[in-house]
């Protein structure tokens, strides 16, 4: 890296203050030793820095990678470490706010399992290579001389948008492929579906901080889905007096965003289509709800859900049904969404547009959802990841396509399901390249290895899937000097591949840095340049100040649109009798951040446990099967068996069992290593019919107790307060005639 | 003499401070507002104060053992006393209840006399210091607490939570501690000594917002307010006023007995720093 | 690792004793036992009732008694106070504080710039000594041996004279703004007077010594004298 | 010697006095083997309790498994078992002093040692439990550099005010009350015990004055040592009764406590009693209507223990404190039931063996009823710290610990200490009092003597008073 040419990265070298301080005697007596003359060095800076002042803090902007989010972060800096984030408060996504897995993207940067240096597989072992050797292999097997075929390459990535999305489809023309397997298991992807058909658009805007009730089929906005952080901002408005909004979330096992409910549903997984439908049918026939906008079929199969067959469908009692259509009625706009435990089954689309019709006949469109603003670069617009392909990747492996496989930001091989056999068909492509920070389980089994800088060392742009009201590209920069100098930006390996596969316009630009200052010149904005620069200075330096940069966006309009929406009545599995819910956690995500020890110690919001992987059981399951919290039951799938320590409460469906994804690590480091189980390696195969998502809820399983127990650790004595006021809770009712306007 | 003299001062500055609300001697008062209503329980703080203050991850093996060192720590209830039993229903009702539950920095806090060595003090900015280097591990206040929120270092732990690039986080603002010592939440003080210091530099006063802890700065949905409870104009002030709980009396003199202001374990006449605001559920 | 983080990997500890070293226990008890019989037998000082009041402003203390209050921009401390003798701590380069000092007269804030303006003094920028060094007696070996160091493109290891344990917070740019700048009697020029009541008469050495104390006990008699603070938490972390 | 053996028999006053020296000193002579096993088997329980200490003092307060809610646990409670043990020596030989109650005298030497020693072995255990033990002296004021003192406000603090001036006042006593017995030493030995109680016995030659100096003294030292021996243990009483924790805030704990201690150490009386008449042949001196009195002693205070006991059970049954109520209710049925209705057992229903004149006498029996009462007494103080801390205010927090093996390694070794420094004192010091078992001969004969002259020789008698 040309690091003479680029001042601006002079204020990360290292002022050392300190050193390692010597132990001092037991005894202290006249306390002239408690401190040392000359044990500690003290290294200044080669040449000053105006900014940089020893022994303070400075705060410098940038963008969260832990999750496809796109939250803004500030790192506070000193003496060249950052030392802690926080979030941007210049940005609308987050405004200032960051979750659990932002405040542990240090320990992501600062990991010790990290990958210090390119390695290469040389007699069925990864061993240490240099940069030189690995980039020559690479040229050798996908170079113009290899005489590989686009088609035979592929790249397997994470999400991923702005500037790296653009050299990642340069990498792939240059190859002449059109190859790109985007990977998330945490996605909204059938939701953006449902609402590209319904409402003409993927991403509506939505406001629960208008709403006054939010119906929640499932969708962990406090945790996981679409864009917590930005959902919790709302949410603290949404609860605030005096107009407080009331929660009701309905869902198989309960998330935190359903811990947080005012009324939670436990309701049969793969049913929440019909809930939404027989609710939908109580606000017509019972709260005499106008519904002439809806066409006939719909209005029919609307029908057919009377009071009686949602009952016994979905095992939600009729009076409830009833409770939640009155509240509906009553507390106007409302919001109704869908998320990952309604869209995780073969007839997720259908559930989600369910839960759109309800949203039309509540008419929540328009005041709820919102349309957003169309984003003006299309070529910086999020590539928008999902499992859906997934499947299609490991198609292509069964078919023997593919020669050559890139891997970025996804490790396939914990995510998939086992039924897809991926290990074994990876196996069989000649030549893998991980671009990779740890040695995950693709990694590890990867050709070559190649380390990159974290999220805090290297330059980037993103464009957020959900924005919300603001429309804006959010700006990630180095926060210090990469800690171990082994390790190259993502964005730099990039160029350096398609310079490698063909000469073209990349050839002028030295690195990703320089790449990026020249394009964010060309961006029109507000902010003008001095125009006879190259590089637009004033907005470059606005950009790294405030670290988002807001773009000017057309308004847009909805398109709206009823589908066919068919759906099929549960079904009894006779064999397998219960239901597998691999719930996603705000901590671990999909098993990404299970090798930082701040989020393993971290206890599970709703079970409390740490460090390690449990089965919530009903207690009536519980009951039948004889086990008490922390026996180890085996949960048998078709796909596969695993064995977890349950955990009992009665936030579940009695039939439903859930374990936690994101444990379960074969590799990844000494703090993932051999801790829990991965429910999604025994998921069962099928997908949603229309997107083509794995349908993540819809596995069937039963479930044994193994007479064994295990030691479930977890924080927290007691479940209950024994009648202490420790969290004390008072109705709606007393909050309006207290607070109420 | 002077024992006298100085006890029968204190003794009447005490009694007089009781009557003014009893902080009228103080430079600041810290406080906060916790609205449960708006805590998701989503450990965002407690991640963030791990991140701050130099917490050590102590492992599975002795988080088992009831040897953790969580300052901030999410505590999770089933049952909701006040909106009735709940447990003939077959499934939860409602969500869980959450507790965000750190040193609840009391104006008459029991971890205090009890100090043999007067490690743990009180401050003329109204908190609960505990000066980790004067400590003697006598763990006398931890048993004293009735919140439980005091952490002893059983271990040296930074032998184990930080292999390296990770003590490269280290905070230099406070000190690792070693074995043998007791820490808990200090309302990020750190934090605040900087913010004072940085004011008086300017020789101005410090200005509500200018110091936010941790966990209030990273609250996604801005449950945590804090702030000087002596300064009139600011939020947690106004909050503490708005909700009726007041410092120095044991009983709250509520005009409105349903206002949402309490402080846990009032009745042990901690006069904790601390204000809860109730949670609320629609029935 | 990058060479340049190696020193940074800071890890503050409270004083302990070293590992292993558990054997000296028995000692130590039977040493207690002499102490406490000791502490029961010797009355306890008169003024232990000072202890947690502190004294307002102009009344005597416990204190008083040990200080001599001196006229002057510094009340009750003087550069003479509590001589110490410090180790001769080698440094990189043998820094002649004296003939920067003394003989040139230069600012104890030119070099040490970050003093009024952070907690840290800082050690000057090597850039800062190539200013005046690339022209000024380049024919020393010492010169020549900085500029060694510049041209490998490093910064000379110094090593740290003035050190105070981990828990301890010290910021200079308040003692600055309280003793010099905010002082009537004293003016930017006489800085040297300050620095000299915690760091000696630096400007009589070549490389810097420690030549006071630095204990608890040096800083609470300054503190007693000048209304510093008195709250532990201000100075420790 | 067969007729004083006898299980009625008191002290025979016919005893000649050299021969009282002869048996006192015959039991500081020639350890025989079964000495050496026994001081080898505490050196071995000592250095078990060193090895766990060491390697605590190494790793830090964890291997003792110590968790946030018990952050106290068998480190305090068996030091206020051992502060409780102290007690013994105080009564028998300040109180029973102060009112003439002769038959303490053959035994008050041994049971002073047991204050002395089971002081310096509960002395050690606030220590160990510090997390930072190299820093223990914070906690006595002492002019130091920085200017600061310790917290007076601290029951921890009056803790080591009250016990070093207890262990400084018992040591005395027990110094002062042997110099007469050191004289009879000094005269009788050679070698380094001659250097050491010629030095001792301060130059003791037993003529008049020294006698009603040395008189004036011990009764002025027994006059101090009883108000210390209550504060004592009324300030280690404090160290709960001063926390606001449930089980532990409660107002009759002082009283409660002294009387805890005067019963667990009328128990170790009991034991070592029992213990050196077996194997110092004291039949003579340590007669069984002495063990009558003392156990009949033990009795009472066991009632009166018994009576606290109950009246804290009553005021927090009658209270309005639910915590307290928990907790107590948490003793009887919880996890510790097993424990604490085997401390009421032992602290409530077998003192009831002490009046059963049957088993008094019966010298294995009694040994193991002092040591079942002894481990009663054990349980309580066990019994006061652990079920509060696992049980306070905030549920949350609420757990059962049970204590590893660092924590009873370290129990088990100050057994093996107390043992260690009573075993070397009995063969280095008279553990009986030779001379004031004369005196109680001496009395005892004045008593028959004058007895006889009173039916010979009426007149005289009335004019000699």
């Amino acid at each position: 890296m040309s690091n003479g040419k680029l001042d601006r990265r002079d204020f990360l070298k290292v002022m050392g203050v300190g050193g390692v301080a010597a132990s001092v005697a037991a005894c202290d007596g006249p306390s002239y030793i408690t401190s040392e003359q000359g044990a500690e060095q003290v290294i200044p800076y080669l040449s000053p820095e105006e900014y940089v002042i020893p022994g303070k803090g400075v705060w410098y902007a940038s963008t969260c990678l832990q999750c496809p989010a796109g939250c803004g972060v500030r790192g506070r800096v000193r003496e060249g470490r950052v030392l802690k984030l926080e979030g941007n408060p210049d940005t609308s996504l987050n405004a200032g706010k960051l979750c659990q897995m932002g405040q542990a993207g240090l320990q992501n940067h600062y990991n010790p399992d990290r990958v210090t240096a390119p390695m290469i597989r040389d007699g069925g072992a990864l061993k240490e290579a240099t940069w030189e050797q690995a980039l020559a292999l690479i040229e050798e097997k996908t170079g113009p001389n290899s005489g590989i075929s686009g088609s035979r390459f592929a790249w397997l990535t994470g999400p991923t948008s702005g500037h790296q999305g653009v050299l990642l489809k340069a990498h792939l023309e240059a190859m002449g492929s059109s190859n790109h397997f985007v990977h998330e298991v945490i996605n909204t992807k059938v939701w953006q579906a449902v609402s590209r058909d319904m409402l003409g658009q993927s991403m509506p805007t939505l406001r629960l901080d208008k709403a006054k009730l939010v119906l929640s089929f499932g969708a962990d906005f406090l945790g996981t889905w679409m864009s917590p952080i930005h959902f919790s901002g709302q949410y603290g408005k949404f609860r605030s007096a005096p107009d407080r909004g009331m929660l009701i979330q309905a869902e198989p096992s309960m998330t935190l965003t359903g811990a947080n409910a005012d009324l939670w549903v436990a309701l049969r997984p793969g049913t929440e289509g019909i809930l939404a439908l027989g609710i939908a049918n109580l606000l017509i026939h019972k709260e005499k709800m106008d519904a002439s906008m809806l066409p006939a079929a719909a209005r029919q199969l609307i029908d057919r859900y009377d009071v009686a067959t949602t009952s016994s469908n979905t095992g939600v009692s009729g009076d409830r049904l009833v409770r939640i259509a009155r509240h509906l009625k009553n507390k106007s706009p409302s919001l109704v969404i869908a998320g990952a435990s309604a869209a995780g089954h073969a007839e997720g689309y259908q559930a989600v547009a369910a839960a759109m019709l309800l949203n039309m006949v509540l008419g929540n469109v328009g005041k709820t959802i919102l349309p957003t603003n169309e984003f003006p670069f299309p070529q910086l617009k999020p590539i928008e990841g999902g499992t859906a392909d997934l499947g299609r990747f490991a198609k292509a492996l069964e078919a023997g396509q593919l020669d050559v496989v890139f891997y970025d930001g996804a490790n396939p091989l914990f995510a998939a399901p086992g039924h897809l056999k991926l290990g074994e068909k990876l196996d069989a492509v000649p030549f893998k390249v991980a671009f990779s920070q740890f040695m995950d389980e693709t990694t590890a089994r990867a050709d070559v290895v190649l380390p990159v800088a974290s999220a805090l060392e290297d330059w980037g742009t993103h464009v957020a899937s959900y924005m919300g009201d603001e429309t804006a590209i959010s700006f990630q920069q180095p926060l210090m000097e990469p800690i171990f100098p082994g390790t190259r930006s993502t964005g730099d390996l990039l160029l350096a591949l398609i310079k490698m596969r063909k000469p073209g316009p990349f050839d002028e630009i030295d690195d990703f840095y320089g790449y990026l200052q020249s394009a964010i010149g060309t961006i029109p904005g507000a902010i003008k340049g001095d125009g006879e620069d190259e590089i637009n200075t004033q907005l470059w330096n606005h950009i790294l100040q405030k670290g988002v940069l807001e773009v000017p966006a057309e308004t847009t309009t909805f398109e709206t649109s009823i589908p066919a929406i068919t759906l099929s009545d549960h079904s009894d599995n006779a064999g397998y009798p219960y239901h597998l819910v691999p719930t996603p956690r705000a901590g671990f995500y999909d098993g990404r951040h299970a090798n930082i020890p701040w989020l393993q110690e971290a206890p599970d919001q709703i079970t409390k446990v740490v460090w390690n992987s449990w089965a919530e059981l009903h207690p009536s399951m519980a009951a039948r099967l004889g086990v008490e919290e922390g026996d180890i039951v085996k949960i048998t799938a078709a796909g596969g068996v695993i064995e977890a320590m349950a955990y009992i409460h009665k936030g579940i469906h009695p039939e439903v069992v859930a374990v936690p994804m994101g444990q379960g690590h074969t590799e990844y480091g000494r703090y993932a290593q051999g801790r829990g189980v991965n429910p999604l390696s025994i998921l069962d195969p099928g997908n949603d019919g229309k997107t083509g998502e794995m349908a993540l809820y819809g596995t069937r399983i039963k479930v044994e107790a193994t007479g064994r127990a295990g030691r479930l650790v977890k924080t927290g004595a007691t479940e209950t307060q024994h009648g202490r006021k420790i969290v004390a809770t008072i109705t709606g009712d007393q909050l309006r005639r207290t607070e109420g306007s | 003499m002077s024992i006298v003299r100085n006890f029968i001062q204190d003794w009447s500055r005490y009694r007089k401070g009781i009557e003014d609300g009893g902080f009228h001697e103080y430079e600041h008062m810290w406080g906060m507002v916790i609205d449960l209503d708006k805590c998701t329980g989503c450990n965002a703080c407690s991640v963030a104060c791990y991140a701050e203050n130099n917490l050590a991850v102590v492992g599975e093996d002795y988080f088992a053992h009831g040897q953790a060192m969580h300052w901030m720590r999410i505590e999770r209830y089933w049952d909701e006393p006040n909106l009735g039993d709940k447990a003939s229903k077959d499934t939860q009702e409602h969500g869980a209840s959450f507790m965000p539950m750190m040193c609840q920095q009391c104006n008459a806090a029991t971890c205090e006399p009890v100090c043999p060595v007067a490690a743990a003090y009180h401050t003329p900015d109204g908190l609960n210091a505990q000066i980790y280097n004067r400590c003697i591990g006598s763990r006398y206040c931890a048993n004293n607490c009735p919140y439980r929120l005091r952490y002893f270092n059983f271990y040296s732990y930074y032998e184990t939570s930080w292999p390296s690039p990770l003590d490269m986080q280290l905070n230099p603002d406070i000190t690792v501690r070693d074995k043998g010592v007791m820490e808990k939440c200090t309302f990020c003080v750190q934090r605040i000594r900087t913010a004072k210091s940085d004011a008086k530099m300017d020789d101005r006063k410090i200005q509500d917002g200018d110091i936010k802890t941790a966990c209030q700065q990273t609250c996604p949905t801005s449950a945590i307010v804090f702030g000087d409870l002596m300064d009139h104009e600011s939020d947690v002030h106004l909050l503490w006023h708005k909700h009726q709980t007041k410092l120095g009396t044991p009983k709250q003199d509520k005009k409105n007995p349903e206002l949402r202001g309490y402080r846990l374990y009032e009745q042990l006449n901690t006069e904790p720093s601390v204000t809860y605001l109730e949670r609320v559920r629609e029935v | 690792m990058n060479g340049d983080l190696e020193p940074n990997r800071v890890l503050f500890r409270l004083p302990r004793p070293g590992r292993r070293s558990g054997v000296r226990f028995l000692g130590l008890i039977m040493f207690l036992v002499g102490v406490f019989i000791t502490a029961a037998l010797v009355p306890a000082p008169s003024y232990a009732d000072e202890i947690f009041t502190s004294p307002k402003q102009g009344e005597p203390s416990a204190w008083s008694g040990w200080l001599e209050k001196e006229p002057g921009p510094f009340p009750g401390v003087t550069i003479n106070d509590e001589p110490f003798d410090g180790d001769d701590v080698e440094q990189p380069i043998e820094f002649p504080h004296n003939v920067h000092a003394d003989t040139n007269k230069i600012n104890c804030l030119y070099c040490h710039t970050y003093a009024r303006r952070s907690d840290v003094a800082g050690i000057p920028p090597t850039s800062k000594c190539m200013g005046c060094h690339s022209v000024i007696a380049t024919d020393q070996p010492r010169i020549q041996k900085l500029a060694e160091y510049w041209e490998k493109g490093e910064s000379p290891p110094w090593k740290k004279v003035h050190d105070l344990p981990d828990y301890v917070r010290f910021t200079h740019e308040r003692h600055l703004k309280k003793f010099l700048f905010d002082n009537p009697d004293m003016g930017v020029e006489r800085v040297d007077e300050v620095c000299a009541l915690c760091h000696g008469d630096v400007k009589k050495m070549t490389v810097a010594k420690k030549q006071k104390s630095l204990t608890m006990g040096f800083c609470t008699r300054c503190h007693e004298a000048n209304d510093g603070p008195f709250d532990c938490q201000k100075c420790h972390k | 010697m067969a007729e004083h053996t006898a299980a009625t028999k008191d002290i025979d006053e016919k005893i000649a006095w050299a021969k009282i020296n002869a048996d006192v000193l015959r039991s500081m002579q020639n350890p025989r083997k079964g000495y050496w096993v026994a001081l080898a088997f505490c050196v071995g329980l000592l250095s078990i309790g060193i090895y766990a200490e060491v390697h605590q003092y190494d790793i830090g307060m964890g291997p003792s498994n110590l968790n946030n809610p018990h952050m106290w646990d068998l480190y305090i409670s068996t030091f206020v078992f051992w502060i409780g043990m102290s007690h013994s020596g105080t009564l028998l030989s300040a109180i029973l002093h102060i009112f003439h109650a002769d038959w303490r005298k053959p035994i008050y030497r041994f049971a002073e040692a047991m204050t002395t020693f089971s002081l310096l072995t509960a002395l050690l255990f606030p220590i160990i439990h510090l997390g930072r033990v190299w820093n223990m002296h914070w906690v006595v004021p002492y002019l130091s550099d920085r200017g600061i003192w310790p917290n007076f406000r601290s029951p921890l603090v009056w803790d080591a005010f009250a016990i070093t001036t207890y262990l400084t006042a018992s040591v005395l006593f027990l110094y002062i009350g042997m110099i007469p017995d050191l004289a009879i030493c000094r005269d009788n030995v050679k070698g380094w015990r001659r250097k050491l109680y010629t030095f001792m016995s301060v130059g003791w030659r037993g003529d008049d004055r020294q006698w009603r100096n040395f008189r004036k003294t011990y009764l002025l030292m027994a006059c101090f040592l009883i108000p210390l021996a209550v504060s004592v243990h009324s300030i280690v009483a404090a160290d709960f009764a001063m926390a606001i924790m449930p089980g532990w805030h409660v107002t009759s704990f002082p009283p409660y406590f002294v009387a805890g201690a005067l019963y667990s150490g009328c128990a170790g009386i009991i034991s070592l009693f029992v213990l050196l008449r077996y194997f110092f042949k004291f039949e003579q001196y340590m007669t069984l209507p002495i063990l009558d009195k003392t156990c009949r002693l033990t009795f009472a205070i066991a009632m009166v223990w018994t009576y606290l006991n109950l009246i804290e059970f009553a005021s927090v049954w009658y209270g309005h404190d639910v915590t307290s109520k928990e907790v107590l209710l948490a003793k009887f049925f919880g996890p510790y039931s097993p424990f604490f209705l085997t401390m009421l057992f032992f602290g409530m229903i077998l003192p009831f063996a002490l009046i059963v004149p049957k088993i008094r006498h019966n010298m294995p029996l009694i040994f193991i009823v002092s040591i079942l009462l002894n481990i009663g007494m054990w349980l309580e103080r066990y019994m006061i710290v652990a079920p509060t801390l696992s049980l306070a205010y905030h549920p949350w927090t609420w757990g059962v610990m049970w204590p590893s093996w660092v924590e009873w390694g370290i129990v088990i070794g100050s057994i093996g200490w107390f043992g260690l420094l009573f075993l070397i004192f009995v063969k280095v010091f008279p553990s009986v009092s030779m001379y004031e078992v004369k005196e109680m001969v001496y009395h005892r004969r004045r008593v028959v003597f004058d007895d006889a002259e009173e039916r010979v020789m009426k007149p005289s008698r009335q004019e000699g008073s």
